[in-house]
C-alpha cells in the first residue's frame, strides 16, 4: 500500500474516531454531561489524535528511512501497513480511554501543545540546517584562504586566476551602511505613517492606505533597482554630488538606500500600525485626559506601549535591507569600495554571495567558497545585532494592564 | 492630611485668564507641534502614495504593451514537395520535416503576399519581407499540419505573429529613427508593415497569448508569455500558504503563551530574528542541500520552491504574529481564565482573534516577498527556462515549472529589446496575483480590526 | 418632562462655570442622552447621581470632549464654559482638557513608573520648571491623594503594578497633579476604603476653594457629605437639579424621591 | 523518472541553449529541456554533483572545465564526460550610439583602465581623465568604462585579451618587469584595473550595462556580441586593431576578443535519459550550429570544427 | 502577632471548603501576603475587608491560582480546595477555575457581543445542550446580576460599549453563568447605585444557598449585610476572622477596631 493510501486511510479513521469518541463520550455522561471531565467533542479530538498522531510518526519516520537509504522503495508499502495498523491501535486505546474521569482536554491540548512546540522546532531545525550547509564549505574556503585576510582584509578584488583579495570589510561597510541609510529612510516614514493612519486617518482613508502602501513591498525589486538606476541615480549624480564635488557616480549607496528605505516603508508602517492599534484606548484616553495633544500621546504613551512591536517591525525591515541584492546592484554598483563618501559606489555582502555563487569561477576555488563563508559570517553579525535588540526591548518594555 | 497647600497658584503661573478661544503661548506651540507632527504623518503617506504611483506609473506604462499583439493575416500555400518529400502523407515521415523547411514556406508566403498588394517600396530586401513575420510561425504552421496532414497542398489562412521589431513599431517602442541604425529592422521593412496594416492584414489586438503562452527563446519576444509562471508561481504559494502560515502561526503561539520564559525560549526568539536576515539565496543553499540533495526531490519543482519559500517566510510571519499576540492586553487572557477556560482556549478563543489583523499583515507581507523572490530559487533550478506547463494537482508540484518574479528576471537580461515590456506585463501580472492572494486577508484583517 | 427648578440664588452667590444647553448624546442609534441642561458653578462640588447606565459619565465625557474619541459617539447642544462653547470650532480640546482635568471611572494608569504617571500632566503643561519643582508637584499630588505613604519607596515601580484602590488613588494624583480649573471625578472612591474614602473627599473639599469639581458617586451618604450641588440623571435625562440638601431632602420629582429612597435603581 | 533532459550552468550559453531547446521541442518528440542559468560555476557544480536522476545531464560553460572540478566530479562518480564546443563568443566594446566613434588597440585600454601604467619609462599612477589622453586619435571623452564584475567569465577574457595584450603590446609588461617584479607579479600588475570609479564593474548583464550606458551616456560597456547585435540602434560599437566585430571576422580570427562556449554531457544519463542523446545531436548539428543556422543568426560565431564535434558527438567520445 | 480565634461552632456546623495555611505572597521581592491563615466555609458568604492595598485581590487570585498568570508572582504555603491542595502539582488548573469561579476588580468584558460574553463559559464546559438551553442559562445570569433589563435588547452588541455600572455587572453575570462551587467576587459592587446593589446582594444570598462565596468589599455596610464571616486584613496580615457580627461588634483586635471604626485605613 503506498503511503499517500495510509495516509488518507488514517485520515478518515481518525474522522471516524471523532465521531465514536463524541458519541461514546455523550453516552457515558449520561443524563448530566458535566459529570464528565472534558466535553464530548474533546473526547472525540483525543480518539482522533491518538489513531492519526501515531501513523503520522511512522509515515514520517519511514519516509526518513527511506530518505537516508535504510529502506528501499519496496519496503514502502510495508511502512504503509504499518502505519495503518498503528492507527487502529491508536484509534482503540483512544476509544477505550474514554470515561467520565478521562481528561481528554488535557490530553488534547497536550498533544496540540507538542504539535505547537514542534512547529518552533522547525525554527531551530532550520536553523540548525543553514549553519550546516553552509560551515562544511565554509570550512573549505578557510583550508584554501588565509582566515585573517578574510576577516581583517580591507580588500576585495577576486581574480579568476587565483591570487584574490577576499577582505570582507568593504563589503561589511557597505552592508551597514545602505542599510543605515534604507533604515533611515525607512523607519521615520514608516513610523508616521503608521501613526498617521491609527491615530488621525479616518476609517476609509487607512482602509484604502494601508493595503496601498504594502503594495510597495510587493513590487519586485528589480523595478526599484531599475528606479534607482535610471531614475535616482543620475538624478542624484547630477544635481547633487556634482554640485557638491562628491564625485560623479551614476551608482551610489545614498541611491540604493534611498530606494530600498521606500521599499521597506510598509514592513514599519503596516507592523507598526496594527501594534498601535492594539494598544487600550483607555491609555489614550488617560493621556487626552490630562491635555496632551495627541502627537503627545503617541509619542510618550502609544508607542512606548508599542515598543516591542516597533522593534520587531524595524528588525524585519532590517532584515530586509541586509538581504536584499537587487536593488543594491542596479542602485549601488557592485564594487567593493571603503569610503564615507554616501555617494560613492559600494556593494553589500548578500550582492556577493549571490554574484560568487553564480557566477562562472571555479566552483572549488575560493572565489566561489568565500560565499558560504560570508554567509555565515553575516549570519554571526546579524545574530550579535539580534540580540542586541533583544536586549533593548527587555530593557524598555511597557507592559500595559 | 495634606500637608501642603494644593493651591497651584504657589508655584503655577496663573493660567486663569486664558479663554478658550485664544490659544496662550505654550499651547500655541504645542499646536503647532501638533500640527507638525500630524504634518509628518500626512507627508510619510504620499511620500509613500507618491512612491507608489510612480512606480506603478512606470510599470504600467512599460508593460501595457505586453497585452496587446501584432498579427499579419497570410494565406500560406503549404507546398507538398517541401512539407512531405516522400508524398505518401505518412505522418512520421512528414514530423521529420523540420520548422526550418516550413520557415521557407512561409517565406514564400509572405512574399506571396506583398506582392499580391503590389507593394512597391524602395530598398526593401527579400530579407526584410522574410523576417516580417515571427520565428514562432513555422512552428505554428507545422503543427497545425502535424495535426491535419491533409492540408498539405492546400493554401490555408493563417493569423501568425509579427516580428518583435514590427510589432514594437506598432506599439511605438520602434520609429523609423532607431530602425535605421537597428541591424534587425529597416526603415523599409517598417513601411512595409505600415502598407500592410493599412491593407488591414496586419492588426493589433488584445494579448491573450502573453497569459498562457509560455517562455520562449531570444529569438522570438513576440511569442513569450507568462502561463507557466502563473502556474507555478501558484503552486508554490499554495505550499507556502498551507505550510508557512499554519506553522507560523503555531510556532508563535507556542513560544509567545506556552514556552517557559527563560534562556532557551530567548535563544529561540533570537534565533527567529536572524533567521529573518539571513539572505534569501542562503534558503536556496538550505533547500538544494536539504530538499534536493538530501530528499531526492526534484530540480525546477514547484514542491521544492514552495518549501524553501516556506521557510525563508517563517520568521517573516512569526515575528509579527508574536507581536500581535503580545499586543493582546492580559486582562482579556484573564477574563477568559477565571470563567474556566484553559490557556489553550483562552488563546484561541479570544487572543487569537485580537491579534488576527497582525497576523494578516505578516501574512501579506511575508508572502509579498515570497511571491517577488527569485534569489533562492536560482539554486534549485527554478530559474530556468521551462516551456511545457506542469501537470496539475497535485502531482504538477513535482513538474519542472517557472515562477513569475524568474520570468522577469530572465526578461531583463535577454538581448532582445521586446523583452523589457514583457517583463514589465510579467510583473504586472505579479501584482494583480499578489492582489488576488491578498484581497481576502486585506478584508479580514479590516473585519478584525477594533480596540479595546 | 424636564422640569428643572434652578434655585436662583446659588446662580447669583456665585459664577456659572459650566452651562449645558439642550445637550444630546447618541451611540451609533442610542439616544444615551436626552435634553440635558445643567449649570455648573464655580468653586462649588456638583455630584451626579443616578442609576448605573443612566448617562453620568457620557455627561462628563461631553464637558471636556473625551466623547470625541468615541468614533459612534455624536453630541448636540450646547456646554458653555466661562461662556464659551467647547463644542465650537475654534475651541482647542486640548487647552480644554487641560482646563478640565478628569478621573476616570476604570483605573488607566500609564504602563510607566508611578512617578512619571503623576508627572505626566505637569511635563507636558510646562508646570514645573526644574526637577525640584516637579518632585515637589508629584508629592503634593500623590498626599492629595493619600497615595504617598504607599508608594513613596516605589516611584520608580510600574503603576500598573499596584492594587485596583492604589491604581485609583494614581489616577487621581495624576489629574489634580495638573491643576485644572474643573475637575470631573468618575466614581473616584468606589475601590477606596471607607479611610482613602475620607482623604479623597478632603481633597475634593479643599479643590473646591479654587476649584469647580464634579463628582460622579453611586453613595448618596458621599454625594451629600461632599457636595453643594446635586443633579440626578435617570435613563438619559437630568431629572433633578438642585441644592443637594433640598434633592436629598425634599426632592421635586417622583423619580428623584424613588431613587433616594432606594425604590427605583 | 525524469523525462526532460536538464541543462544548467554559464549565462553567456543560456540564450543558445534555450534557442536549441525550443526548436528541438518543436520539431521533436521530446519535451523541452529544461535550461536553468546558474553560472558556469554553479552549472559545473551542480553537474558533477552526481550521477542519477536527481543530478542535471548537461553543464554549459563559457570556459573549459578546471581541473579542479574534474577531481570533484570524478570523486562524485562523474567520470564519463563529452566535453562539447558550440562556437566561439565575441566581446565588444560599444558606447551609446548618439556618442563619437571609437577605435581601439588593446593598449589604449590597457592605458585607460590599468591601475599602473608606463610614463616616459616610469611606471605611474594612471592619471589618464579623457580617452583623448591615452591616445590622441581617440575623441576627447571623460573615461567610464563599464566592464564585466569578477563573477563574469568574459572578465578572464577582457583582461586575458585585451589588458594583458595591451600590457604587453604599449610594452608596460617590460617595464614591470625591469623595475623589479618577476613574472607573476608584472602579469598580476598588468591586470590590476584603477578604482577610482573610471572602470565600473558590473555584476548583472549586459542589460544592466546597456542601462548604465544609457544614464550615463560617456560610458563605454562590454558588450557580446550578439547582445550588440541586437541593439544595434542603440549601441555604436567600437573597432579593435583596426577590425569590426563580426561573426565572419571573429571566425577567421581577424578580431582578437573571443572565447570558445562549451557544453558538457554526462555520458552515463545519455542511454538513462530519454532525448539526451538526441537534443546533443541536434544542438550540433549543421541546422542549428551551422554558419546558417539560427545560432549564428543569433550571433554565436560558428565553429569552424563543427564537422569533428559531431563526429565526437556521435561516437560519444569522452574527455580524456 | 496573628491570633486569629476561629468560632469552633462554626466550623463543626459547615463544612470547610478552603482551607489555607501559612500563605505567602511575594510580588518579585515584595511581600505582599503574610502567614495567612484562613477556613472558608461552604454554604457561606465570607467578606473579605481592608485598607487598599492589603492584600484582598491578592488572596483572592491565590485561590484559584490567577496569580500564575502574573509571572514575578510567587505564591508559598498550602491552600486546600475541599481538602486537596490546590498548588498540588497534580491539579488542572482548569478544571480549579471551573469550580472556583471570579469576578475580576475592574470589569474585563470580552471584545465580543453581551451574549457572547455571558455564553463562553457555559459553552466551553458544555452546560448547555443545544441554543435553547443556552439562552436559558443567559437570561438567567443577566436577571440574576440585575442587567438583563438594560441589556435584553441589545444583546448582540459589544459588551464594551457598556457603562462601567454595567460592565461590571455583565462580568458577575459571565461568572454566574458557569455556575461555579465557589465564587470569588472582588469589590462587585463598586461601581453599583444602590438598587443594583441590592439585586447583586440577593443574588450572593442566593447563591449562598448552594455555594460558597467569598467577596471582597469596602463597604462595611454591605459586609454586614451579605455576609455571615468576615476578614479583616491589614498590611499583608490577615489580622482578624470570625462571625461577621463578633467582627463588627467586638473586635478582638486593636486595629481591626480602629478601621471599622474609620481611624486606620
Ligand atoms: N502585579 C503586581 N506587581 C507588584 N506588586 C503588586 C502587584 N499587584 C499588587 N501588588 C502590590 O501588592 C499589594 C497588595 O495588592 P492587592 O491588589 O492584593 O491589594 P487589595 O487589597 O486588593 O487593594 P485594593 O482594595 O486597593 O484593591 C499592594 O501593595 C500592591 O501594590
Ligand atoms: N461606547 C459606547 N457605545 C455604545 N453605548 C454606550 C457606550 N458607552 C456607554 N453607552 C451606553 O450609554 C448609556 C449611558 O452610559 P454611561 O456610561 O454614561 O452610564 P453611567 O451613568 O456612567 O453608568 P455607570 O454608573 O454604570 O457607569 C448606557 O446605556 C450605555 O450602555
Ligand atoms: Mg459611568
Ligand atoms: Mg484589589
Amino acid at each position: 500500500m503506498p503511503l499517500s493510501w495510509a495516509l488518507f486511510a488514517s485520515f478518515l479513521l481518525a474522522a471516524a474516531g471523532y465521531i465514536v469518541g463524541r458519541s461514546r463520550a455523550f453516552a457515558s455522561a449520561g443524563p448530566d454531561v458535566r459529570k464528565l471531565h472534558s466535553r464530548p467533542t474533546y473526547h472525540g479530538y483525543s480518539v482522533a489524535l491518538t489513531a492519526l498522531l501515531p501513523a503520522l510518526a511512522v509515515m514520517a519516520a519511514g519516509s526518513i528511512l527511506r530518505l537516508s537509504g535504510v529502506l528501499t522503495v519496496e519496503a514502502m508499502p510495508v511502512a504503509g501497513v504499518v502505519a495503518l495498523i498503528a492507527a487502529i491501535a491508536g484509534l482503540g486505546l483512544g476509544v477505550m480511554r474514554i470515561g467520565q474521569e478521562y481528561q481528554a482536554r488535557n490530553v488534547v491540548e497536550r498533544m496540540v501543545l507538542g504539535l505547537l512546540m514542534l512547529c518552533s522546532l522547525i525554527a531551530i531545525v532550520t536553523t540548525a540546517g543553514i549553519v550546516l550547509s553552509l560551515v562544511f564549505e565554509t570550512g573549505h574556503f578557510f583550508q584554501l584562504y588565509d582566515w585573517k585576510t578574510f576577516f581583517f582584509g580591507t580588500e576585495w578584488t577576486p581574480r579568476f586566476q587565483g591570487n584574490s583579495q577576499l577582505g570582507i570589510v568593504p563589503l561589511l561597510w557597505g552592508t551597514l551602511y545602505v542599510s543605515a541609510i534604507a533604515l533611515l529612510v525607512a523607519v521615520p516614514i514608516g513610523l508616521f505613517a503608521a501613526v498617521y493612519m491609527s491615530e488621525y486617518a479616518s476609517r476609509r482613508v487607512r482602509g484604502f492606505v494601508k493595503p496601498a502602501i504594502e503594495v510597495l513591498a510587493g513590487i519586485p525589486t528589480i523595478v526599484y533597482g531599475l528606479f534607482a538606476l535610471i531614475t535616482v541615480g543620475p538624478l542624484l549624480r547630477d544635481y547633487f554630488a556634482q554640485l557638491l564635488g562628491l564625485g560623479n557616480s551614476g551608482t551610489s549607496v545614498l541611491t540604493a538606500g534611498l530606494v530600498m528605505g521606500i521599499m521597506l516603508i510598509p514592513f514599519v508602517s503596516s507592523l507598526s500600525d496594527d501594534i498601535i492599534n492594539a494598544v487600550p484606548q483607555s491609555l489614550r484616553d488617560g493621556a487626552l485626559g490630562l491635555g496632551s495633544t495627541p502627537s503627545e500621546t503617541v509619542r510618550q504613551v502609544v508607542l512606548p506601549a508599542a515598543l516591542p512591536g516597533i522593534v520587531g517591525a524595524v528588525l524585519l525591515a532590517a532584515s530586509r535591507a541586509i538581504g536584499e541584492t537587487m536593488i543594491v546592484v542596479l542602485g549601488a554598483g557592485a564594487s567593493a569600495q571603503m569610503s564615507l563618501n554616501p555617494l560613492e559606489a559600494m556593494t553589500t555582502i548578500t550582492v556577493k554571495i549571490v554574484s560568487q555563487l553564480t557566477g562562472d569561477s571555479d566552483f572549488n576555488s575560493p572565489e566561489t567558497l568565500v560565499a558560504f563563508a560570508l554567509g555565515l559570517t553575516l549570519f554571526v553579525i546579524t545574530l550579535a545585532l539580534n540580540v542586541v535588540a533583544l536586549y533593548i526591548v527587555r530593557k524598555y518594555r511597557e507592559q500595559y494592564e | 492630611m495634606t500637608d501642603m497647600p494644593l493651591s497651584p497658584a504657589a508655584s503655577v503661573p496663573d493660567r486663569k485668564p486664558a479663554s478658550l478661544l485664544e490659544q496662550d503661548a505654550r499651547t500655541k506651540a504645542r499646536n503647532a507641534a501638533e500640527k507638525r507632527f500630524r504634518l509628518y504623518g500626512v507627508a510619510a503617506i504620499a511620500i509613500s502614495m507618491i512612491a507608489l504611483v510612480v512606480l506603478l506609473a512606470t510599470i504600467l506604462t512599460g508593460g501595457a504593451g505586453a497585452f496587446r499583439q501584432t498579427y499579419l493575416n497570410i494565406p500560406v500555400a503549404l507546398d507538398a514537395a517541401v512539407l512531405d518529400p516522400k508524398g505518401n502523407r505518412d505522418p512520421a515521415e512528414i514530423a521529420k520535416v523540420l520548422t526550418l523547411s516550413y520557415g521557407k514556406v512561409l517565406d514564400a508566403a509572405v512574399e506571396a503576399t506583398v506582392a499580391r498588394h503590389g507593394i512597391q517600396i524602395e530598398g526593401l530586401s527579400e530579407k526584410d519581407i522574410d523576417n516580417l513575420i515571427s520565428k514562432e510561425a513555422s512552428a505554428q504552421v507545422r503543427n497545425r499540419v502535424l495535426a491535419n496532414p491533409d492540408l498539405i497542398g492546400q493554401t490555408v489562412e493563417f493569423d501568425v505573429l509579427t516580428g518583435g521589431r514590427i510589432d514594437g513599431f506598432f506599439k511605438g517602442r520602434v520609429t523609423m529613427d532607431s530602425a535605421a541604425r537597428d541591424s534587425n529592422t529597416s526603415p523599409q521593412q517598417l513601411q512595409l508593415a505600415q502598407e500592410l496594416a493599412d491593407r488591414g492584414e496586419i492588426v493589433t489586438r488584445f494579448n491573450w497569448n502573453f497569459l498562457t503562452n509560455a517562455d520562449a527563446s531570444d529569438q522570438r519576444p513576440e511569442a513569450a508569455g507568462v502561463g507557466v509562471a502563473i502556474l507555478g508561481s501558484f503552486y508554490m504559494m499554495l505550499v507556502v500558504l498551507v505550510l508557512a502560515v499554519p506553522i507560523g502561526v503555531a510556532a508563535s503561539i507556542y513560544l509567545e503563551e506556552f514556552a517557559p520564559k527563560n534562556r532557551i525560549t530567548d535563544i529561540i526568539e533570537v534565533n527567529i530574528s536572524n533567521l529573518a536576515a539571513v539572505p534569501s539565496i542562503v534558503f536556496g543553499i538550505l533547500g538544494l542541500a536539504a530538499f534536493i540533495n538530501f530528499a531526492g526531490l526534484p530540480q525546477s519543482a514547484p514542491i521544492v520552491g514552495g518549501l524553501v519559500l516556506t521557510l525563508m517566510t517563517l520568521p517573516r510571519i512569526i515575528i509579527p504574529t508574536r507581536a500581535a499576540l503580545k499586543a493582546v492586553p492580559p486582562s482579556i487572557r484573564d477574563a477568559a481564565l477565571g470563567v474556566g477556560a484553559s490557556k489553550m482556549q483562552s488563546v484561541f478563543h479570544h487572543v487569537l482573534p485580537l491579534a488576527t489583523p497582525g497576523i494578516l499583515t505578516g501574512m501579506i507581507l511575508g508572502l509579498a516577498q515570497a511571491l517577488g523572490e527569485t534569489a533562492p530559487l536560482l539554486l534549485i533550478g527554478m530559474v530556468a527556462f521551462i516551456r511545457d506547463y506542469p501537470a496539475g494537482l497535485p502531482s504538477g508540484l513535482f513538474d519542472p515549472a517557472s515562477a513569475l518574479p524568474v520570468q522577469v528576471y530572465n526578461w531583463t537580461q535577454r538581448s532582445d529589446p521586446a523583452f523589457i515590456e514583457r517583463a514589465s506585463g510579467a510583473i504586472i501580472v505579479l501584482l494583480i496575483f499578489l492582489l488576488c492572494m491578498n484581497v481576502l486577508a486585506i478584508w479580514l484583517r479590516r473585519k478584525f480590526e477594533r480596540r479595546w | 418632562m424636564y422640569d428643572i427648578n434652578r434655585p436662583e440664588s446659588a446662580v447669583t452667590q456665585k459664577d456659572i462655570k459650566i452651562q449645558a444647553r439642550k445637550v444630546q448624546v447618541y451611540y451609533g442609534d442610542k439616544h444615551a442622552l436626552k435634553d440635558v441642561d445643567v449649570d455648573i458653578l464655580d468653586k462649588t462640588v456638583t455630584a451626579f447621581i443616578g442609576p448605573s447606565g443612566c448617562g453620568k459619565s457620557t455627561f462628563l465625557r461631553c464637558i471636556n470632549r473625551m466623547n470625541d474619541t468615541i468614533p459612534i459617539a455624536r453630541v448636540e447642544g450646547e456646554i458653555l464654559l466661562d461662556g464659551e462653547d467647547v463644542y465650537d470650532r475654534r475651541v482647542d480640546p486640548v487647552q480644554l482638557r487641560a482646563k478640565v482635568g478628569m478621573v476616570f471611572q476604570k483605573p488607566n494608569p500609564f504602563p510607566k513608573s508611578i512617578y512619571d504617571n503623576v508627572a505626566y500632566g505637569p511635563r507636558i503643561h510646562g508646570l514645573a520648571r526644574n526637577r525640584a519643582e516637579l518632585d515637589a508637584i508629584v508629592e503634593r499630588a500623590l498626599r492629595g491623594a493619600a497615595l504617598w505613604n504607599e508608594v513613596k519607596d516605589r516611584l520608580q515601580e510600574p503603576g500598573t503594578g499596584l492594587s485596583g484602590g492604589q491604581q485609583q488613588r494614581l489616577c487621581i494624583a495624576r489629574a489634580v497633579a495638573t491643576s485644572p480649573e474643573v475637575l470631573l471625578m468618575d466614581e473616584p472612591c468606589s475601590a477606596l476604603d471607607p479611610i482613602a474614602t475620607a482623604q479623597v473627599e478632603e481633597l475634593i473639599e479643599e479643590l473646591r476653594s479654587q476649584f469647580s469639581v464634579v463628582i460622579v458617586t453611586h453613595s448618596m451618604q458621599q454625594a451629600a457629605r461632599v457636595s453643594q450641588k446635586t443633579a440626578f440623571f435617570h435613563l438619559g435625562n437630568l431629572v433633578e437639579y438642585g441644592d443637594t440638601d433640598d434633592i436629598f431632602t425634599k426632592p421635586k420629582d417622583s423619580r428623584t424621591e424613588a431613587y433616594i429612597s432606594g425604590r427605583i435603581g | 523518472a525524469r523525462d526532460q533532459v536538464q541543462v544548467s550552468g554559464s549565462s553567456t550559453v543560456l540564450p543558445y541553449s534555450t534557442i536549441v531547446a525550443e526548436a528541438f521541442g518543436e520539431n521533436m518528440d521530446f519535451p523541452v529541456p529544461v535550461v536553468e542559468s546558474g553560472g558556469t560555476g554553479g552549472g559545473l557544480q551542480k553537474f558533477c554533483e552526481g550521477v542519477g536522476e536527481n543530478t542535471i545531464d548537461i553543464a554549459n560553460a563559457s570556459r573549459p572545465i578546471r581541473d579542479a572540478e574534474r577531481e570533484t566530479c570524478t570523486a562524485n562518480g562523474v567520470t564519463d564526460i563529452m566535453e562539447v564546443r558550440i562556437g566561439y563568443d565575441g566581446i565588444v566594446f560599444a558606447n551609446a550610439a548618439s556618442g563619437p566613434d571609437f577605435a581601439y588597440t588593446p593598449a589604449d585600454w590597457f592605458n585607460a583602465l590599468s591601475a599602473k601604467v608606463v610614463k616616459d619609462g616610469q611606471v605611474v599612477d594612471n592619471a589618464a581623465a579623457n580617452w583623448s589622453d591615452v591616445n590622441p586619435d581617440l575623441p576627447e571623452q571623460e573615461i567610464l568604462a563599464f566592464i564585466p564584475g569578477t563573477k563574469h567569465g568574459t572578465r578572464e577574457v577582457f583582461e586575458e585579451k585585451v589588458i594583458m595584450a595591451g600590457c604587453e603590446e604599449s610594452g608596460a609588461m617590460e617595464a614591470f618587469v625591469a623595475s623589479g617584479m618577476d613574472e607573476d607579479a608584472a602579469e598580476e600588475a598588468c591586470t590590476t584595473l584603477r578604482t577610482d570609479g573610471k572602470a565600473v564593474d558590473i555584476d548583472g548583464d549586459y542589460t544592466e550595462t546597456l542601462a548604465r550606458i544609457e544614464s550615463s551616456p560617456n560610458g563605454i560597456g562590454v558588450f557580446g556580441l550578439s547582445f550588440y547585435e541586437n541593439n544595434t540602434d542603440k549601441l555604436k560599437v567600437g573597432t579593435m586593431g583596426g577590425v569590426t566585430p563580426s561573426t565572419e571576422t571573429i571566425a577567421s580570427g581577424e578580431y582578437p576578443v573571443s572565447r570558445p562556449l562549451f557544453f558538457y554531457v554526462k555520458k552515463a544519463h545519455l542511454g538513462e535519459i530519454q532525448g539526451l542523446q538526441e537534443f546533443v545531436e541536434f544542438f550540433v548539428s549543421d541546422e542549428i550550429a551551422g554558419p546558417d543556422g539560427p545560432l549564428a543568426e543569433y550571433g554565436l560565431v560558428s565553429d569552424p570544427e563543427l564537422a569533428a564535434t559531431q563526429e565526437a558527438v556521435a561516437a560519444g567520445t569522452t574527455m580524456q
